[in-house]
């Protein structure tokens, strides 16, 4: 074999392994590699009392209720619900309507207990009067940065 | 063995900033023995490496036909803990062919091995580990021997061994260049004096 | 490529950079000049983060740079590499510490905007991890080019390391839709068109084209000073 | 091929007549992981959630020890010119060395690491779990490393130029690896993680020999 | 003494030739430490728990990734026949070696290591902890590692299994500086530890040079 | 200078298990150089080593009186990092001695050097390594030098040079032994054959 021929035949050899790896890719990104998980996907999975994971979803409108220190809420994914307990403070951004992610454990009562809650933004950029004026005028809509 | 040339033209090499040598020309073919000779220093070394294209050469064009190298640096890169004809084996195979038996047995003799064979190589002598380097030169069916200083560390009796290899290696219709500060006077031997 | 090709000489490329480098300078910084008034004052605050946004007018500029500079390496390492450019080496000298300084900005200003909007510095979501590792390759780039004594050895190893590292570019830009991350998905470059709003978006943009002047001018600047270094080297060799 | 085998098989060879180079890395290893359960003491469940990432990081740590010298012995003593004048692709050359590599450290560190987790008190599929990413991300730590490796040849302050540039790129197989274990955790498979590795090492496969072979010839000028 | 100077300074300028080379090392620190994070999740107060055996593994790694190299160069270029023939010492000739590597590392190390800490999460005794553990630790793990390098030159496989028992050593060092952390975080102080630590430097420093200095003696026959 | 003074009795020296040499005994005096020739392999490096106590005799003795010894082996003992002035200089802090500036100069222009001196030891060629690991030896105050092969990769003028250094040593009292291939013909020279 010809040193040029060789080398023809180790890059197709090359492409070919990248191929297969590419497609293992694709296999694995329609499953669940994921920096936290969606309420359906808990109620799926039922992670043990002992296991931490990230819970992730839009915090439900009006299902907040505080405590002094202890927050209520709950997590929808617009499929599934979770109820969610969390003491301290919580991050500017949180509001009802808008992602959030906590950190936490599932009690045994299926109510989630919360270490810790972030605020996911969503991609979404508007002057205050501008987003006024969509609530008013209907084109609103709930969670219309996610997924 | 087919024979080997080899055409350079107008040559140059700088290292570190500085020039090495320019505007060198020359060519070998099957048959000959070009001696580099030349102080310290005046790119023997550099030279060699170049023909070999393990070093880089800044001008010029360098013309190899048929050529099949075996190569020989001021470091033997023969490895420690292997013996002697692992050594030699192991090279034949890098070199993408099946190890000679007959040839192998025959340049360890020719370099008074035989009975070192199957030493690691880093119980030999100075000189034992360099012989064991030119037999794996010598065994090698290549046809184009580039050798960088090959008498460095021997003995009189192995200095005549190597070239009664040589000669038979340019008998064969072999090439062989090969920087030294030995002179070669030998059938078949030219001289190329650098930094002159 | 054919600018390059243009500009592979390093003589060509002073007389270039010396006509280009000081009008381009001035307009940059005229350019800084109005983008902070626009993004600081003029542009409105956002319904969600009120003035907290104004973070983003340096965030992601720098972010995009930064991705947009090691892209410049890459391809630079790779034309060094195949067409042996001179000039492509003292450029890419050039361009990592510039790269580097854009990614710790990204890094800083994210970091300082993800404690209020988050609550939190950091998280390992792969968007932030991505980008870190961006920041290493730089890092490694720059201690690889000047390993060597012999500086053509060093820029010929980084250039290998820039091509090889070029995986990572891809991988931060869609990291946020490949994963669930914490970070945001894209705003500015998503189907369906930019969800930030024109009074918002014109600032960020101008802020972009801001940060792209900079790094170029940052980047001529520093090949001078390339070119002059080594330049000084083969004469002190030749002394 | 020949030449493939031969330098393969060199190779192990030239480590098994000296082993204690792959010993210190196996030693370091046991020493590195040990580290930890000392550190944090005997809560059992949470020397059960770190066990993945430490395993994970100390298989980092020793890929990259013993890497420093995967190349270094031939430059020095000129093997390297013997390797570069190989009629045979080097591109192959080089993943006959990398392979030896793994089969003298990274085999080692998959099959030790079970033993490892034991002491963390993993159960038996997160034991399976180690062990089997173990197995397929390794090769990408080696061939990684291998590229920094040859990238630093010659350079000064290798050792540390070489972690430097390897551990940045080794972090996407440490994330999966990890994550394997995590997922097993939540109850999930491990499957889509070790289908992530191997994917990462055919890609390392088929890409980084090409960068290899480039950096070992700049090295040879 | 003017020999042991002499040494110390050309190892610390074969290191420092450039003051790049520096920062290498102090980089290579900042990803080896941040990216253990990676494989053990973000959990900010499980971070902090492990910070100690991080920090401690990487200054491990540190150690042993430069000082397989500490006598082999020397082994190799014949520059070890002149370090046995100097007439000094070589037990102060060792010490020399050991200390200037230290300084590159170890010392680094213990410097950088609050700063690290505060990335994890710990407070400011525990900061204090850190570094002042390092800087009395890790001159022991320098020596510790010297033996083993010295151990492991030439070819005696015996020299192997020798390296192998000297890593171990290194453990109680790492126990009582990971240790030293956790006794803060249950309230006590770390003065006990830090005592222990330095007993076992001192200990270190009067007996293994004697050892590393015979095991030279023996590589340079 | 102090003179130094060599007496060897009944040496014997095993390798591997087999045996190298023995029974050897000879003396050597300031003043006088002795070439340690011989086959490869006939134990000149051994020899010198044991001489040198860097490696093992196994029976008979040696006493040195007087002797300050400098060191030349196969290898040389250079770091490629260093200049080669600061491999001078570190190799005479180590010899727990001051440097002598004025000698340094003076050894590193009778080996031609002065160019080269600020420059990294790897950056040299086979040959102007060599020669400077040879002006270590020359710009220590060592009365004794112990040469492995020192004309090994030397330049016709630089073994001149060589020869002359060695000739000021031995006027100046001074004592040596080289093993060499190369033949010395030399004042105050004799030789000593091993293997013979
Ligand atoms: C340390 C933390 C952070 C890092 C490392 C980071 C990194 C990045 C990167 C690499 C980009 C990509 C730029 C591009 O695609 O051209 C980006 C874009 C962006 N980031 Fe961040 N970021 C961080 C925190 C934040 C926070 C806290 C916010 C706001 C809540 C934010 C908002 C944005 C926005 C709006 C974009 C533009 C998205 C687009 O249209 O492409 N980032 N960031
Ligand atoms: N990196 C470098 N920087 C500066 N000069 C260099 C470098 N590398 C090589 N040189 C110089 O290039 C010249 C050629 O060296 P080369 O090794 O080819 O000489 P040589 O003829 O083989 O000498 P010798 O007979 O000593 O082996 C030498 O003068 C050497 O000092
Ligand atoms: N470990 C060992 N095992 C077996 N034989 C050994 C060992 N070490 C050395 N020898 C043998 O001892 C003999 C003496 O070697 P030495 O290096 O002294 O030779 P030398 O005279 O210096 O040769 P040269 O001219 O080649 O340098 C050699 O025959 C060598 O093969
Ligand atoms: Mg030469
Ligand atoms: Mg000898």
């Amino acid at each position: 074999m010809t040193p040029k021929r060789r080398r023809l035949w180790l890059l197709l050899s090359s492409l070919g392994v990248l191929g297969v790896a590419a497609a293992l890719v694709l296999y694995s990104l329609n499953d669940n590699l994921v920096f936290f998980y969606s309420p359906s996907q808990v109620a799926q999975k039922h992670p043990g009392p002992e296991r931490r994971f990230r819970l992730g979803g839009l915090v439900v409108e009006g299902s907040l209720q505080k405590n002094g220190q202890e927050a209520r809420f709950k997590i929808t994914d617009l499929k599934g619900e979770l109820p969610v307990v969390y003491r301290g403070l919580l991050p500017d951004l949180f509001r009802e309507g808008q992602g959030v992610i906590a950190e936490g454990t599932l009690g045994a009562d299926g109510v989630f207990i919360a270490r810790e809650v972030l605020a996911k933004h969503d991609e979404n950029y508007m002057p205050p009067e501008v987003a006024k004026a969509l609530k008013e005028s209907g084109r609103w809509q709930e969670g219309s940065g996610k997924k | 063995m087919t024979t080997a040339a080899l055409q350079v033209t107008d040559l140059a090499c700088r290292r570190g900033g500085r020039r090495v040598f320019d505007g060198l020309s020359f060519s070998v073919k099957g048959g000959e023995l070009l001696a580099l000779t030349g102080a310290n220093g005046s790119g023997k070394t550099t030279l060699l490496r170049a023909l070999a294209s393990l070093g880089r050469a800044d001008a010029g064009t360098i013309v190899w036909q048929g050529a099949d190298i075996a190569w020989l640096g001021h470091l033997d890169g023969l490895k420690g803990d292997l013996t002697v004809r692992e050594n030699i084996d192991v090279a034949e195979r890098l070199r993408g062919v099946t190890p000679d038996r007959q040839r192998i047995e025959a340049a360890l003799a020719s370099f008074d091995l035989a009975a070192l064979a199957s030493r690691p190589v880093r119980t030999l002598s100075a000189g034992q580990r360099r012989r064991t380097a030119l037999a794996r030169v010598a065994a090698s069916q290549a046809n184009a021997w580039l050798l960088d200083e090959p008498f460095n560390a021997l003995d009189m009796a192995s200095q005549k061994s190597l070239r009664a290899v040589l000669a038979q290696h340019l008998a064969a219709g072999g090439l062989a260049i090969a920087a030294t500060h030995v002179s070669l006077d030998m059938p078949g031997a030219r001289s190329l004096e650098l930094g002159a | 490529m054919a600018t390059l090709h243009f500009l592979a000489n390093p003589a060509r490329f002073r007389r270039f950079s010396a006509r280009v480098l000081p009008a381009l300078s001035v307009v940059t910084a005229l350019a800084v000049a109005v983008g902070l008034v626009w993004a600081l004052a003029i542009a409105p605050p956002d319904y969600q983060q009120g003035e907290t946004v104004r973070i983003m007018f340096i965030h992601v500029p720098a972010a995009t740079i930064a991705m947009g500079g090691y892209v410049l390496l890459a391809v630079l390492g790779a034309s060094l590499l195949v067409w042996r450019h001179p000039l492509a080496a003292l450029m890419a000298r050039a361009t990592a510490p510039v790269g580097a300084t854009f990614t710790a900005v990204g890094l800083i200003t994210g970091s300082l905007w993800g404690r209020p909007m988050w609550g939190t510095w950091w998280v390992w979501d792969a968007r932030l991890t991505s980008f870190l590792l961006l920041f290493f390759l730089f890092l490694g780039h720059i201690a690889l080019s000047n390993a060597y004594d012999d500086s053509e050895r060093g820029d010929k190893s980084a250039s290998i390391l820039a091509v090889v590292g070029a995986i990572n570019v891809p991988i931060i830009k869609f990291s946020v839709d490949w994963w669930n991350t914490l970070h945001q998905p894209a705003s500015i470059m998503k189907l369906g068109g930019p969800s930030i709003h024109p009074t918002l978006l014109y600032p960020l943009l101008w802020m972009m084209a801001t940060f792209a002047l900079l790094f170029v001018v940052l980047v001529l600047l520093r090949t001078d000073t390339e070119i002059d270094r080594r330049r000084l080297e083969a004469a002190e060799a030749a002394a | 091929m020949t030449a493939f085998a031969a330098l393969f098989r060199r190779d192990l060879r030239l480590v098994l007549r000296r082993p204690g180079d792959v010993v210190v890395v196996l030693a370091f290893f046991v020493v590195a992981t040990t580290l930890f359960p000392l550190g944090i003491g005997p809560e059992s469940n949470l020397l059960a959630r770190i066990a993945g990432g430490v395993l994970w990081a100390a298989a980092l740590f020793a890929a990259l020890l013993s890497l420093e010298r995967l190349f270094a012995s031939d430059y020095e003593d000129g093997a390297l010119d013997l390797l570069l004048l190989a009629p045979g692709a080097l591109e192959l050359a080089v993943l006959a060395k990398c392979a030896s590599h793994w089969i003298v450290t990274g085999l080692p560190l998959a099959l030790l690491a079970p033993l490892l987790g034991v002491a963390f008190g993993l159960d038996g599929q997160s034991l399976a779990a180690v062990a089997l990413t173990l197995l397929v991300g390794t090769p990408t730590l080696s061939l990684i490393g291998g590229l920094a490796a040859a990238l630093t040849l010659g350079a000064r302050k290798s050792g540390a130029l070489l972690a430097l540039l390897a551990l940045p790129l080794c972090v996407p197989t440490v994330i999966f690896g990890t994550g394997a274990i995590e997922a097993i955790a939540t109850g999930e498979g491990f499957g889509v993680h070790l289908a992530i590795l191997a994917a990462l090492a055919l890609m390392a496969l088929a890409t980084l020999p090409w960068g290899i072979a480039a950096a070992l010839r700049l090295a040879g000028e």
